[in-house]
């Protein structure tokens, strides 16, 4: 039993928190966050030449980890930063689809991707999906000379951006069905994508997709055809915990925020870090900030365990803990900060509205307890 | 005991209903149940409506041109203009500041201001708390010192205002100065009413975290103020003050709005699909909205039972503290659930959107467009309007009187 | 729109706290909870006498009452004392289910139940029910002079002592079925009829009862043969406003138990109420019990509501917010009173223990929760 | 980063399993599992299986006849014999006095008193808190006058301890008194053993809200206690309270403990029905079991950090505060849905059927039996050894620094 992180990750963390506070203060991420691009080229080469991206990708995959605890000590920082730039969809989403279900010459692109000249994007979630793995409405036909897909895809991460999606589609079976969902690689320069980006709540922009006869050649198959669910929850298993881990860097500050107002503060002539109600908020906010450190660290270490159950009731039994706890350090450092905490000018606030929509991405928490419970019953059975 | 309203009550509430069916213009209610922004122009249409009825100053005597309504009667108004999505009385001119002149203002003063108020000559903010003082409201260190010159007797102020709510839009502010500075903290504060257009008023917009202005900033650097302008006795502002944060919280916990809204929350929840049945029944999401629909039926009762006793000559006290509380606990969790209701489609978000010109692309279900927006602008409701951590101090004051 | 009570109830009211006050301080009541009998003779028949029984029956059944806010009345005032005397099994629950579908000769008892001369006990819980009221495996089959019942019922309130049951048996369908539910009237000296009684955790007793072929004439059938159930509901429904309405009254003595406690114990030199954090939740339960109050209110008023939806919702609304605030009640009296609180010795230990088990009697939070909501669906549909 | 056990632990896991396998008698296990109430006999013939085995004293040094653990080693135990459904350590002659005379008693105390805790010559209980002190531990007031006669030196002790658990069955106790009036708070108390035999000594019962005997209060009137029983230096007890409070509180938390009563719940929940299908499958119940098991999971994992940090020389301060607020509210909500899983059933109680000798009728589902004790029981957890507030107030202390 060890909770140290190894050297190389302990000097990957270091290297990051030290370049996001030199280069990524509070008013270059809003600048960054509002561009009309989404997030920042320059930054993103950066990340790629610090070795960012290549340390979520396994060494089997042209990277340099691509381990649980990676993908936590990398989010965890870029959650201190509030970074905006596409290391979730491009890196973690769809390239884990390409890195699990791709063959050799689909796997090129990783090389790519890891070095930042390409950006993909995963297009899976639907306008009626709610969080729902197997619900797939578009569809892929085969043609005479391969595929074409109709349909939706709905808040796709930087799609504007992309210049590769990863996109799923049925190729069988009703909405809903496990089987008969297949994975495809669709460039965006392909004809009949219409691709429409529009800005967040919370900093960088997604867009959504429509697929209007999408004709693509047989090597745009990603994977077994049918067979593009397993992929799919390994790459948004990687993802729930990458949000988890961000979450956790988010906390963080907000936390320091709160407990530095609280000592700095004063009110009715006293600070108010003196009022004992206020104490034991803050006592509880802390308590529970350390359940969803463990919780990150639980969903880290079963991120690559050979059983399926282990692996996803501890990523949805984190996912349930960081909305929860999320909401809840979200909602009282705001409250705790009084007026002040509401105002765009306060980071405090920005961390305050990310750790919400962390909530909204890749399952929220009522998806996950429930699936934590269906889970468990198959475990039972 | 008897819950119904009298048949002289339900008669009225057609008549308000009646009203509203007629009078209020669909293009203002749309835009309040889409969650849009009202312009100054929607608010000042929709006084004028309310004026040639004479029911905007419904918390008037009579003799100053209100309708002599009883506590039951303004909280039918209130409940029915909520649910027909009519647009809030904007309370500074109106509610607030009418009020303190009928109590404290002379006669001068409310031939001049009040009329002023009801036909929108005068389009009011309230210049109450500061920066760093927040919910310590007689914590003033604005300051007026009074003064002689050939125009006469007058203030000179400096100082500044936080959190003015639609300060942008108004022309006149009414402030709480501090003409005293020997005396100590409740003293020595007087309540002065100031014309921004005067040199030396700035307003600076203050951005929320939803990305609105909506409150603002104001400076005072050398402001003349003509002394006609105090209202009350000088050094004695704090009653004013006190008046007005105590004066007809009956409708504090604002029922009608979460009526409202958990209406619109029903209606999204049946539409909005979750494993292909309505989110209305996913057990999470059911069991969520059941238990908000129980606070509300309970924290009704509880709001009419406090207008009973008020109609009875009680005072209310820890209740209206209460009240408040839950009230913003419940508009707060309605809107949290209308997020959640929105999935994936919560965290897209287009600012112009919510204004009434616009014609842009519209990203999920239409309620989107404003769910989040809305769910983070609310957070302001237990922090302003005496926070609710000063009201639990209230109530534990009274009852444990330590 | 009006919130007082009538000049009778104010009445009724008064002379029964005033008689609690005198005749069921905690020592008696400790004495009388305890007993091998259950409950008091003495107080049931002065109970009688005070009119308090006849106050929870309409005019039209010989009583002087009946209606919500009469057993509302009745029972925040038995809360107050922590009564255990029938008046919930026989008046309100036997009483009601007579009252509600008995003939005229079977009504004719409910002169004696006013009296408190005849204790009627309903039951109708089955060991398997767990709160489900259509759920009932007892069976009577048709004989040739009457009818045989065989089965189980589960924690019949003072079973041991009464004269007279309700028993619901199916005579038509399937366990959980609405139609086919039947009512009898069963003496307690029937042949076959086992009734075996014990204390309970928070005063008073109850009873297991075993029907091993109860041969009944067919006079025993209580209202219509399969049309039961909307008696029971009726019957359970006052039952659960008379429970409301009783936490209600234990919530009262726990809040002023608590807040006089604060207001006198000392701790680390000052008074323990001048703590802001307890302060703020004693706020939160001040807060709290006036929503029950309401909810209370809200059930008392629709008791009689001709849409049985309406009625239903608004008893199931207060059974839900009881259920949750009698808990917290409960605990944070405890709590805030430490280890004193916790002993036999205190009264607030055996409120909390009252307002805890109400909750366990004629469904709990989660099961009125998951009926408000189904009996919704049917408003909306 | 590895949240396994090393090789070494695994083996060392495997044989305490073994031990329990073949040495814990089957009748105590029952007991346990079942909530019955476990008679004085029943935990001395624990304990003294664990000593023959040489692990009752699992926390002292081997030179005391401890088995050298590590921190992990005696987590790993805990879990094993919690799973097991071991009677728990009667902790005050083990685990509290022991600790304390190893580090302030001398030699004659050490070698006169520590093998009797271990052959259970002696049965140790604590006479720390008392009535009207509550978490206010230093606030002593029972005396001890130091006197001098034939017989040698010794105090006359005089006074009153509280929530004395299981005094009724011990001969010893180990007490804070007051050696010096003049002296404030902290000062002047001193740490005294006592003969519960000696004349003056008198333990009265308190009965708890669920009808057991567990607690007492002990009263001292012109108690002789010889001098030699003075542990540390004379008004210098404090320092052995303080020592004795912060002493080994890795597994405050009780992982193993709600780890255990989990399984047990999972098990009930599958076999109890509600509308006909496994109260496990209903919604409602499933997810407050399902929020319980993450937060235990959680939990553990928490432990496990702050257990790390020992090994690695570390000292716990905030977190065993957390662990001790978040552990209680596990146990509690557990038995809190061990209560709502029994129904109607959770009412009935017969306080002799958690005797073994009972052998009376049996209400319900056997669960049902201690379910409701058991809530109402753990209601102390909140409140004993700390209270949950006082916690609170250690952890934002330390934050911050107010």
């Amino acid at each position: 039993m060890n909770f140290e992180h190894t050297e190389e990750r302990r000097m990957l963390a270091d290297s990051l928190n030290r370049f996001i506070a030199e280069q990524y203060s509070f008013e270059a991420r809003d600048r960054i966050a509002q561009s009309a691009h989404g997030f920042s080229p320059e930054i993103w080469q950066q990340f790629a030449e610090l070795g960012v991206i290549g340390a979520l990708f396994r060494e089997t995959d042209g990277g340099f980890g691509g381990a649980g605890f990676d993908i936590a000590v990398v989010f965890e920082a870029l959650g201190r930063g509030l970074v905006v730039e596409p290391l979730l969809g491009s890196a973690v989403l769809a390239g884990e689809a390409i890195a699990a279900a791709g063959n050799d010459a689909q796997k090129a692109v990783l090389a790519d991707i890891i070095g930042g000249t390409t950006i993909a994007a995963f297009a899976h979630d639907e306008p009626d999906t709610h969080y729902e793995l197997a619900r797939v409405l578009t569809r892929a036909e085969r043609s005479a000379n391969g595929w074409v897909l109709n349909g939706a895809k709905a808040v796709v991460l930087q799609g504007e951006r992309a210049d590769l999606f990863v996109v799923s589609a049925r190729t069988a079976g009703a909405v809903g069905d496990e089987a008969g969902i297949s994975l495809f690689l669709v460039s965006s320069k392909a004809p009949g994508l219409v691709v429409r980006g529009c800005p967040t709540i919370d900093g960088g922009r997604v867009a959504e997709l429509s697929l209007n006869g999408v004709a693509l050649d047989p090597g745009a198959l990603l994977g077994v055809e049918g067979q593009g669910l397993a992929a799919l929850e390994r790459a948004i298993g990687r993802g729930v915990l990458a949000l988890c881990a961000e979450a956790l860097g988010a906390m963080e500050v907000a936390k320091a925020a709160t407990l530095d107002y609280l000592r700095t503060r004063k009110q009715f002539g006293v600070f108010i870090g003196s009022f004992q109600a206020l104490q034991h908020r803050m006592a509880d906010l802390l308590l529970e900030i350390e359940q969803a450190r463990s919780a990150v660290i639980n969903a880290a270490a079963a991120l690559d365990d050979a059983d399926r159950l282990t692996r996803e009731r501890a990523l949805s039994a984190a996912k349930v803990s960081i909305g929860r706890i999320g909401a809840l350090v979200a909602e009282e450092s705001i409250q705790m900060h009084g007026g002040i905490g509401m105002t765009w000018e306060l980071p405090l606030a920005h961390y305050a509205k990310r750790l919400i929509m962390i909530d909204h991405q890749l399952g929220d928490e009522d998806h996950h307890l429930q699936r934590f419970i269906a889970l468990g019953r198959q475990t039972a059975a | 005991m008897d819950l119904n309203f009298t048949p002289e009550e339900e008669i009225f509430r057609n008549e308000v209903r009646t009203f509203l069916a007629d009078k209020l213009p669909a293009r203002l209610s749309d835009k309040v149940a889409n969650g849009k922004h009202l312009s100054k122009a929607d608010m000042q249409e929709w006084h004028a409506i309310l004026n040639t009825r004479g029911w905007l100053a419904n918390h008037w005597p009579v003799a100053y041109g209100g309708p002599g309504w009883s506590a039951v009667e303004k909280f039918i108004f209130e409940h029915e203009c909520c649910l027909a999505s009519a647009p809030r009385i904007v309370p500074f001119g109106v509610n607030m500041l009418g009020p303190v002149l009928i109590k404290f203002g002379n006669e001068t003063q409310k031939r001049h201001w009040l009329p002023r108020i009801l036909d929108g000559s005068d389009w009011w903010c309230q210049g109450y708390s500061e920066t760093g003082a927040g919910s310590d409201l007689a914590a003033v260190s604005t300051t007026a010192l009074r003064g002689h010159d050939a125009q006469g007797d007058h203030y000179i102020v400096n100082g500044q205002k936080a959190w003015t709510t639609l300060g942008q839009h108004a022309n006149m502010i009414f402030c709480l100065v501090r003409t005293n500075r020997e005396a100590k903290k409740q003293e020595g504060i007087s309540f002065l009413l100031i014309d921004m257009t005067t040199p030396g008023v700035e307003v600076r917009p203050v951005i929320t975290l939803d990305g609105v202005h909506e409150v603002n900033e104001v400076f005072f650097t050398d402001v003349r103020v003509p002394a006609e302008n105090l209202v009350g006795e000088e050094d004695k502002g704090w009653t004013c003050a006190k008046y007005l944060l105590t004066y007809e919280r009956t409708n504090i916990a604002g029922v009608g709005l979460s009526v409202a809204a958990l209406q619109r929350l029903k209606r999204i929840a049946a539409q909005q699909m979750r494993n292909g049945r309505p989110l209305a029944e996913d057990p999470s999401f059911a069991a969520r909205m059941a238990r908000v629909e129980i606070d509300l039926e309970n924290m009704k009762t509880t709001n009419l039972r406090m207008i009973a006793a008020v109609v009875g000559g009680g005072v209310p006290g820890a209740e209206s503290s209460m009240l408040k509380i839950r009230g913003t606990q419940i508009r707060q969790e309605i809107s949290s659930l209308n997020r959640r209701a929105m999935g994936p489609y919560a965290r897209p978000f287009i600012t112009e959107a919510l204004e009434d010109d616009y014609t842009g692309m519209q990203v999920g279900p239409e309620a989107a467009a404003s769910a989040a927006a809305l769910y983070f602008n609310n957070r302001k409701l237990s922090i302003f309007g005496g926070s609710n951590e000063i009201q639990k101090n209230i109530i534990s004051k009274m009852i444990l009187g330590l």
